[in-house]
């Protein structure tokens, strides 16, 4: 495994007498997969928050290559190429899907051709180029949530966070989801994914993260962490049937 | 799809209308009788400040409901400076100023302290209602006495003032036309995007690279100092202001009204709503004459009608959305206290 | 003394605007609308008390009985007319929907009952007792206390009844509270009657010592719009306890401040409100 | 789909254009001025809607009674007996809808007009007609700046606020001389808008002036709901007299609070306080507003004249006749007299005559309707009234007093 692209360091966010996020460290390899497990309220999308910059660490740093990016805003994280979905759906909804993608694109040029060229790529690469000239709301569930990975990825990114991108998606269009990872992947790009479907993690992930309460509890190889007693406890236990 | 054809070119027929009924007037201009003038002057004053607010208020998704703070702003500016010696012209630029200079800080603390929505709404009908008691009692411009200009014979640009009304409605025409081009070339630019798109969510904008605050201080300042500009040509127009009218909640409503009816975020929509509306308010007023109140009642129907059958205002008759197979997930915007997460 | 006066003073027609502000926050709460009708909602009411006494001899108080059923009517019938049908739409177009119904009450009273001043002429309008120096209005007494009740029956209403419980669900997940077969539009509809009910109630009891025009509701609206802000939107017990603030701050404001400038301490506690908590003082987060 | 959109879409938008081109038409209609013409157009510009639409329904009412009354015995005799007609312009309170309004009124034929209540509206609507060479009378507008722009075609009946003030002024020292009462410690309170600024602080001078001494002058807002704190800082500096300048809501508000405070003074001074000479205030206030004192312009209540006008528009309205229907009522008169005496609706000798104006016989109590060169009516002199039990008489000075002015005033607690 080459340098690391991105190294989260002892973060921490407290909310009130919560602590959220409790002195998370993790590293992201270049082109490396790095799913995220854990229970709901595991602070699995707060650590996403305080490393793209719409929360600020009460302490603790991320670096992204050599650059300290803790407590930078979030319009300067994506610049400095890292991009993220979320994961409750946020269509711009006035805007259709193409808008939607060049809102991202800017950040890589300010000439709107260029821009547009951008969106549409993405738009391509996630499969939606038939449907760029909708509204965004005007999307299913599935759509939207490849309207956000397009979104993020025409920010040129370096690094990609994806929240639960499969969650509230049916069934039959998680294959197509697991496939887009894929492909992201294979785009030279280095992916953090947090997801719920069991299924879907140890197709994608190269390594995996275990958080509950806040900490990490296991980390390591998908395999491992799986076979992990603690993790198996704390959070897999009577469920691990594949959801 | 057919319907996105008509859709494409609503846009497009909407500028027809509205530029059929700005030639309309710059043509029967001369032959117009002075009521019909000064009614239209009126109208298109009004056109042209809801185009002001349309930038923020439409685009960036901040709902003012005190601009009339910035009209009166410029009113006063002119109209004091004026009586000081001040030729307008350089009136209007330091009023354009000042207003921007609050635009700006009224963007940059709602901001910082994340007043948004209905308090950021209620926050800018604060504000404005404070300048009107400040300026009610303020002995420097008046107080409650209001500012007079001295009227003086003889039209002149430099001067900004004439004897006919007809330079007033030139003038008047060619801001409401400047102000639309710029909207329609920040409809078309980046900037209006990032204004879209930090209307719609702030964190998914911010998360995409857009500077919200940047962009949101941005509008705010020129969307001000554009209304400023109005309120400088209310006092060379009228020659006479006060308090209550320029920084009254019936300015800040009468610049919302058309874009609400025309289109919010929408290049036509402010020119559209004015030129439906002027028409009825006038008509029924004239229709009524006997009765006070009777065009009040039609007027308020009017809008309920207007509202209730076109949601999306008039520009919703221009640009129809399909009806969609399946139906749209509630977008879900919990509300994030963006303040708070600086 | 002179503070002492005018904090009672502010206080008691605080209690007035409390009870607007309640109805305002109850309906944007639920709808998440800003009702710019509802002072001139009010002034129906007011006219309707007027009448009342004018031509039947009824006394204000009296008149509650009918005056309140009337408007919750009324207030029903322009949820389910009106309101109903924009309830998708975005907030500043059913603001602007409120707007035309203000415009239309507005100018149908005028049409209907003329511009002129009126009064109701009761014995007690002018009755005031002295309580440690300080002197309170009999009237504005009985409507702060009738104000403070009727706010706390509300209270009592949304937490302790099924009709209470069906509105905050609609409030907090409308989707959810139809999925377990809440009727929206009605208990919208019930809700948009209760705030108008209420403010039928304000209109009543400030008719012994207030004008009645058409124009009379407008101000109390823009009172109201403060209030309910202060005490955090959709907040009713917020939006009452801001009526007694922004009641007593003016009253302060009145003896302490030069010219006509009371309001600005209004504006500026508001203003510095919204700074150190954009959400109301006492925030969404208890809403209703 | 789209086809249903279009159905929809395309009559809008021929509507709209259709409405647009109508309107662009309708401007041209009705300049015409015959040399004898059977209706006389007058302009009457108020707020018959708005913030003070309650004021300009009385202004109304007065407009209509006068022209019946001039149409009912024969119109203007020297132009054939020709009959008025009003066209009214509702301005809501907007300066910019007073010139419009005004516009459209001189357009479609008045030959002269009236307006327009609020002193802001009045000032812009003027401009029109100065333009336009047509005169205009201003019943009620007493801001100073009114007549001092140099306006050749303007004239108002009241008094403007300055002389009003110093009228005022004068009557409150001589009649607290008279009676013996201490005006050592006044109190000027005034309602913040123009009308009240411009009288509180012209008074406030002119007390100066006759050697008073004012301790305070306070202007408030109208729209309050409550005026209570305000009375207790007034009555917390101890005055003996108070002047105040006021409309309908905050007069009340500002009696009921002295009331229920026990605030008493000397005496309860009004300045051009509409209300206060309006009976109706005073029948529904009841004991409330007795005894206080108002300088303005009034009723000459001694002729038959003005006891008929009092009958008539009671009966007409349902209401009693106050300074607010009197005054565009009188207009209406002086306006047909000057049409009586110029024989002709031509502009210049309308004005001509206006400026030539010297009426007796209207029920003021206030000497001849004359004009001075500014426009101002200098026969429009203020005179005090007392409501006494209800009843508006007045008291001062002693040619037009029905009455003697009640004195020392009792103490709230004793009525």
């Amino acid at each position: 495994m080459s340098a690391a692209v991105m190294r989260v360091d002892a973060v921490r966010k407290r909310f009130g007498g919560l602590v959220a996020v409790n002195d998370v460290s993790f590293t992201l390899g270049a082109g490396e997969v790095l799913g995220v497990v854990g229970p709901n309220g595991a602070g699995k999308s707060t650590l996403f928050d305080l490393v793209s910059g719409v929360r600020r660490p009460d302490a603790g740093t991320v670096h992204v290559g050599e650059r300290d990016i803790s407590g930078l805003p979030a319009h300067r994280v994506a610049r400095v190429g890292l991009a993220r979905t979320f994961q409750k759906l946020r269509p711009l909804a006035g805007l259709s899907v193409t808008d939607n993608v060049m809102v991202g694109a800017y950040c890589q040029t300010r000439r709107k051709a260029r821009a547009r060229s951008i969106a549409a790529e993405c738009v391509e690469a996630v499969g939606l180029t038939h449907k760029a000239n909708e509204d965004a709301d005007r999307l299913s569930t599935g759509q939207r949530k490849r309207l956000e990975v397009a979104r993020a990825l025409a920010t040129g990114p370096r690094i990609l966070l994806l929240d639960e991108i499969t969650a509230g998606v049916d069934p039959s269009g998680v294959p197509l989801l697991i496939e887009l990872i894929h492909k992201l992947a294979r785009m030279d790009l280095s992916i953090v994914v947090i997801e719920h479907r069991m299924r879907v993690i140890l197709d994608v992930s190269h390594r995996l993260l275990a958080m509950h309460l806040g900490t990490v509890i296991a980390e390591g190889d998908p395999a491992t962490v799986m076979r992990d007693p603690t993790v198996i406890e704390r959070y897999l236990g009577r469920s691990y049937v594949d959801s | 799809m057919i319907a996105n054809s008509w859709s494409r070119h609503g846009p497009r027929v909407a500028a027809l209308l509205v530029g059929a009924a700005a030639l309309t007037i710059l043509v029967t201009a001369p032959g117009m009788g002075g009521y019909l003038m000064t009614v239209v002057i009126t109208a298109v004053l009004f056109a042209y400040l809801a185009q002001c607010w349309n930038i923020v208020g439409g685009y960036a998704g901040r709902f003012s409901f005190g601009h009339a703070a910035f009209f009166g702003v410029g009113a006063y500016t002119t109209g004091v400076l004026g009586q000081h010696g001040v030729n307008p012209w350089l009136g209007l630029l330091v009023g354009a100023a000042f207003a921007a200079l609050l635009g700006a800080a009224l963007a940059v603390v709602s901001f910082r302290f994340g007043v948004r929505g209905p308090y950021f709404a209620l926050s800018t009908l604060a504000l404005a209602e404070t300048l009107r008691v400040v300026f009610t009692n303020w002995e420097f411009v008046g107080a409650a006495r209001g500012v007079m200009v001295d009227f003086s014979p003889g039209s002149s640009l430099a001067a900004f003032q004439f004897d006919s009304r007809l330079p007033y409605l030139y003038l008047i025409l060619g801001l409401a036309a400047a102000v639309t081009a710029l909207v329609a070339a920040l409809d078309r630019h980046r900037v209006g995007l990032y204004l879209r798109a930090l209307r719609e969510d702030e964190t998914v904008a911010a998360s995409l690279g857009v500077d919200c605050q940047r962009y949101a201080t941005y509008a705010s300042a020129l969307s001000a100092a554009l209304t400023a500009v109005g309120g400088a040509f209310y006092t060379q127009w009228l020659l006479f202001i006060e308090a209550p009218t320029v920084y009254g909640v019936e300015i800040s409503v009468a610049m919302v009204i058309p874009v609400l009816l025309g289109g919010v975020g929408t290049v036509w929509g402010p020119l559209l709503g004015s030129l439906a509306l002027a028409p009825i308010q006038e008509g029924a007023r004239a229709l009524f004459r006997d009765r006070p109140g009777a065009d009040l009642v039609v007027y308020g129907i009017v809008i309920a009608v207007v509202i209730i059958y076109l949601p999306r205002g008039i520009m919703g008759l221009f640009t129809p959305r399909p009806k969609v197979d399946q139906p749209p997930v509630a977008p879900v915007t919990p509300p994030v206290p963006v303040g708070a997460a600086r | 003394m002179l503070y002492a006066q005018s904090i009672v003073s502010g206080l008691l027609i605080g209690g007035v605007y409390g009870l607007i502000a309640v109805g305002l926050s109850t309906v944007f709460g639920v709808m998440k609308i800003i009702n710019f009708a509802h002072g001139t909602i009010m002034m129906v009411g007011m006219f309707v008390v007027y009448y009342a006494w004018r031509a039947l001899g009824v006394t204000p108080y009296v008149s509650l009985l009918f005056v309140v059923p009337l408007l919750f009517l009324f207030g029903v019938a322009v949820q389910l007319v009106l309101v109903e049908r924009v309830i998708d739409a975005p907030p500043d177009q059913q603001l602007i929907l409120t707007m035309g119904l203000s415009l239309f009450l507005l100018g149908g009273a005028q049409l209907l009952w003329g511009a002129d001043f009126r009064t109701v002429d009761v014995p007690y309008g002018n009755a005031a007792f002295d309580l440690a120096g300080v002197s309170v209005s009999v009237p504005r007494l009985v409507a702060f206390v009738a104000a403070g009740a009727l706010a706390g029956g509300l209270f009592w209403l949304l937490r302790r009844t099924d009709l209470g419980r069906s509105i905050r669900a609609v409030a907090e997940q409308p989707d959810a509270a139809a999925a377990v077969g809440i009727n929206l539009p009605w208990t919208r509809a019930l809700t948009f009657g209760i705030a108008t009910g209420c403010v039928g109630v304000a209109g009543t009891l400030l008719t012994p010592f207030y004008y009645v025009t058409p124009q009379v509701g407008e101000p109390f609206t823009l009172i109201a719009f403060v209030v309910v802000a202060l005490g955090g939107l959709g907040n009713p017990a917020g939006a009452f306890v801001g009526g007694l603030l922004v009641g007593a701050i003016e009253g302060l404001g009145g003896a302490l401040l030069p010219g006509s400038t009371k309001q600005l301490l209004i504006f500026i506690v508001f203003l510095l409100v919204l700074v150190v908590r954009p959400q109301g003082l006492f925030g969404r987060r208890v809403a209703l | 789909m789209s086809v249903r959109y279009r159905r929809r879409a395309v009559p809008l938008a021929i509507g709209l254009v259709t409405v647009l081109a109508l309107a662009a038409c309708g401007g041209e209609a009705g300049d015409s001025s015959d040399a004898s013409p059977d209706e006389i157009e007058i302009g009457s510009i108020g707020p018959f809607t708005g913030p003070n639409a309650a004021l300009g329904e009385q202004w109304r009412n007065g407009v209509t009674l006068a022209v019946e009354e001039i149409n009912a015995a024969g119109g203007i005799k020297s132009l054939g007996g020709a009959k008025l007609k009003v066209l009214e312009g509702d301005h809501t309170g907007k300066p910019e809808v007073g010139a419009s309004q005004t516009e459209r009124v001189v357009q479609d034929g008045a030959v002269a007009v009236l307006g327009a209540l609020e002193s802001g509206v009045t000032l812009v609507s003027s401009q029109v007609t100065e333009r336009q060479g047509v005169p205009y009378i201003v019943p009620l507008s007493s801001s100073t700046e009114v007549t001092s722009r140099g306006f050749k075609r303007l004239f108002r009946i009241i008094e403007g606020s300055d002389a009003g003030a110093r009228t005022a002024a004068s009557q409150l020292k001589e009649l607290t001389a008279e009676h013996g009462l201490s005006a050592q410690r006044i109190a000027v309170i005034h309602e913040d808008s123009t009308f009240g600024t411009s009288i509180g602080t012209n008074t406030e001078k002119a007390l100066k002036e006759q050697g008073l001494n004012v301790v305070t002058r306070m202007p408030y807002n109208a729209e309050s709901a409550d005026l209570t704190p305000e009375v207790s800082k007034l009555k917390a500096m101890n005055p003996d007299i108070l002047v105040m300048s006021s409309y309908y809501n905050d007069a009340a508000l500002i009696l009921r609070a002295m009331q229920q405070l026990d605030f008493n003074v000397n005496a309860i001074f009004g300045v051009r306080v509409g209300p206060f000479t309006d009976p109706k205030f005073h029948q529904q206030m009841g004991a409330v507003s007795d005894y206080v004192f108002n300088s303005d312009v009034g009723m000459d209540e001694v002729s038959e004249r003005g006891k008929a006008i009092s009958a008539t528009y009671q009966k007409r309205f349902d209401r009693p006749l106050a300074v607010l229907a009197l005054y565009p009522y009188v207009s209406v008169y002086v306006l047909a007299d000057a049409l009586e005496r110029a024989g002709s609706t031509d502009k210049e000798k309308l004005t001509e005559a206006l400026r030539a104006t010297s009426i007796t016989d209207m029920p003021l109590a206030a000497g001849a309707i004359k004009f001075d060169d500014a426009g101002n009516n200098t026969g429009g002199l203020s005179v005090l009234s007392q409501a006494v039990g209800g009843k508006l008489s007045v008291v001062f000075p002693a040619e037009y007093a029905v009455a003697e002015p009640t004195l020392p005033v009792p103490a709230w607690k004793q009525r």
